[in-house]
């Protein structure tokens, strides 16, 4: 394998095993709780029937059949966490639209039109290279706003982060040097979004005229390689 | 002792106030669903205790709570929570609460409103005699 | 930076972000659940207080109490469970144990013997070899049993895994001479794992003498340098 590979091959399993990780985490946890919480509040369901067999007055009637509503709730609440926990499936859209509420540095739009959902591993890259793309923002820039856009076309899916940050001439010069050689050595964060898009045979180009803007499209209907993923 | 409830679910209104009522020396004043509610409804039955709920939407029991306080510096409020919530407690102390009670530990809460009307301080279970 | 460096800082980094994720989600279903049913939990109880106060029956008080006993051990439980989960930690013995735990393909003996617990990123690395090796013995051994040590020494952690696997004469050829070469080309779980020693230092071989055996001695206080974390 070539070194170059293999580092595309690694990121790809990084952002599997991350969503992985992810996965069996919450199946661990809802298992947990369903067998706990779930057997506490059957076997109090249970103990409210009981009740209102032997009970004759209608005010603990009524009672005992609200706090019966209540319980079933709860129960119809874990069912539901649970069932949508198990739900083996990191969402594009919502998983992009948390990394957006968390970053406070600046405001953040994000515009997403996409019907059809891209296979997984693209999914997870995307989820990445906006990941770094707003810790460089935080890290390298004084943006007060970020535009954060995902688009479906027709051959293609686009991928555009720009920031309004101040760029100096020197920054500037500095980055258009980067982008000609396509290699970016000062740090690994836009070295690996490069090497992810890569390997989905996409381009990504930078300029740094206005802001950051980072601009990435992928062919639709290229699978990579089977990466290597336990 | 007049005690005004609040807490934006109704069923644990009625239930408190059906707790609260079994005592002769209580008198639930009134009950509402919000921290508006729990501005409008403090000026305007005056309670001895104000018992009231953290989390609501949109004035939580805090900013509600920070209110009434700016108005009535002497207002004793008495807060209710799931769990020990240490964020919630702490910012509950700093505006001049007189404590915090588990709403699961119901037979605690009337000791506590005593202990509070008293001018003693509670925490969870624990009741504080001021120095 | 070197290609090589920058795999080892790539996985490393991985081992990190595995852990963050397995974190989050822990941090946000505990939330969610705190929020939910430790309100109708809650809301319950109190429901059962008010019943209590209007009862008159004995036998009706008594069903009560025992409810009420029921659902506070709901509650406890809840606070328990969520207060391990918001625990940030992962615990390397805990980790090690579920991998042997969840590996169903033959017997495995796990054997621990570390006081002082490694450094996070070590402790991450020796999971990730684990993880790994286990892996392996699935898809390229008819092994029985698997052993797995991990112990302290003065100077140095140690871990060995070994199994039992048949191997061919023709296999063992190939071994050795990867072995000898320190380079691993046919995958990449072996390459990794090498990186991954060589990040700190330490000094991996494989014997495929008795079943495959692999041996790792990672000196102490040699902390890598910071890895290229966000
Ligand atoms: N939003 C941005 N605004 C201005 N400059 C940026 C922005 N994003 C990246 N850069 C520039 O691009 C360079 C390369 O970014 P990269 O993410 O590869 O490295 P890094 O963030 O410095 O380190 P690492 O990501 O490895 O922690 C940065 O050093 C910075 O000069
Ligand atoms: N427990 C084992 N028993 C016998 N052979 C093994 C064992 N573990 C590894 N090997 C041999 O070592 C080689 C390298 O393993 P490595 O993990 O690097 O690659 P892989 O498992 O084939 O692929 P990958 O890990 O990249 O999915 C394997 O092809 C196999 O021949
Ligand atoms: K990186
Ligand atoms: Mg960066
Ligand atoms: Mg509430
Ligand atoms: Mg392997």
């Amino acid at each position: 394998l070539l070194q170059e590979e293999r580092n595309q091959s690694l990121l790809e399993n990084q952002d599997y095993e991350i969503n992985v990780a992810t996965l069996n985490e919450r199946n661990r946890i809802s298992k947990e709780i369903h067998d706990n919480i779930g057997h506490i509040l059957s076997r109090a369901l249970l103990q409210i029937g009981a009740l209102l067999m032997i009970t004759k007055d209608e005010t603990e009637k009524e009672g005992l059949t609200s706090l019966k509503t209540s319980l079933s709730q709860g129960m119809d609440s874990i069912r539901l966490s649970i069932h949508n926990m198990y739900d083996e499936s990191i969402d594009l859209f919502t998983s992009i639209e948390t990394l957006t509420k968390d970053f406070t540095f600046c405001t953040v739009n994000f515009d997403y039109d996409v019907r059809n959902t891209p296979d997984v591993k693209l999914k997870y890259a995307f989820i990445a290279i906006t990941k770094e793309a707003l810790s460089n923002v935080m890290k390298h820039s004084d943006a007060t706003k970020v535009q954060i856009s995902l688009r479906e076309h027709p051959a293609m899916y686009q991928l555009i982060i720009s920031d309004n940050g101040h760029i100096t001439e020197e920054k500037r010069i500095k980055l258009k040097a980067l982008d000609n050689s396509q290699n970016y050595f000062d740090g690994m964060g836009v070295q690996n979004m490069l090497d992810r898009v890569r390997g989905f045979q996409g381009i990504m180009n930078l300029s740094a005229d206005n802001g950051f803007k980072i601009f990435i499209s992928i062919p639709k209907s290229v699978t990579p390689e089977a990466p290597n993923i336990k | 002792m007049k005690v005004l409830i609040i807490d934006d679910d109704k069923l644990v209104c009625s239930s408190l106030k059906i707790i609260l009522s079994s005592d002769a020396e209580v008198n639930v004043c009134g009950s509402g669903n919000s921290g508006e509610d729990a501005i409008k409804l403090f000026d305007e039955t005056s309670p001895d205790i104000l018992l009231m709920d953290i989390r609501m939407e949109p004035m939580s029991g805090l900013v509600a709570g920070e209110n009434i306080l700016n108005q009535h510096p002497e207002a004793k409020i008495l807060y209710l929570t799931t769990f020990l919530d240490d964020d919630y407690i702490i910012k509950a102390l700093n505006i001049g609460a007189k404590g915090y009670m588990l709403k699961q530990d119901f037979e605690s809460i009337l000791p506590a409103l005593y202990a509070v009307h008293k001018g003693q301080n509670v925490y969870g279970n624990e009741i504080i005699t001021k120095l």
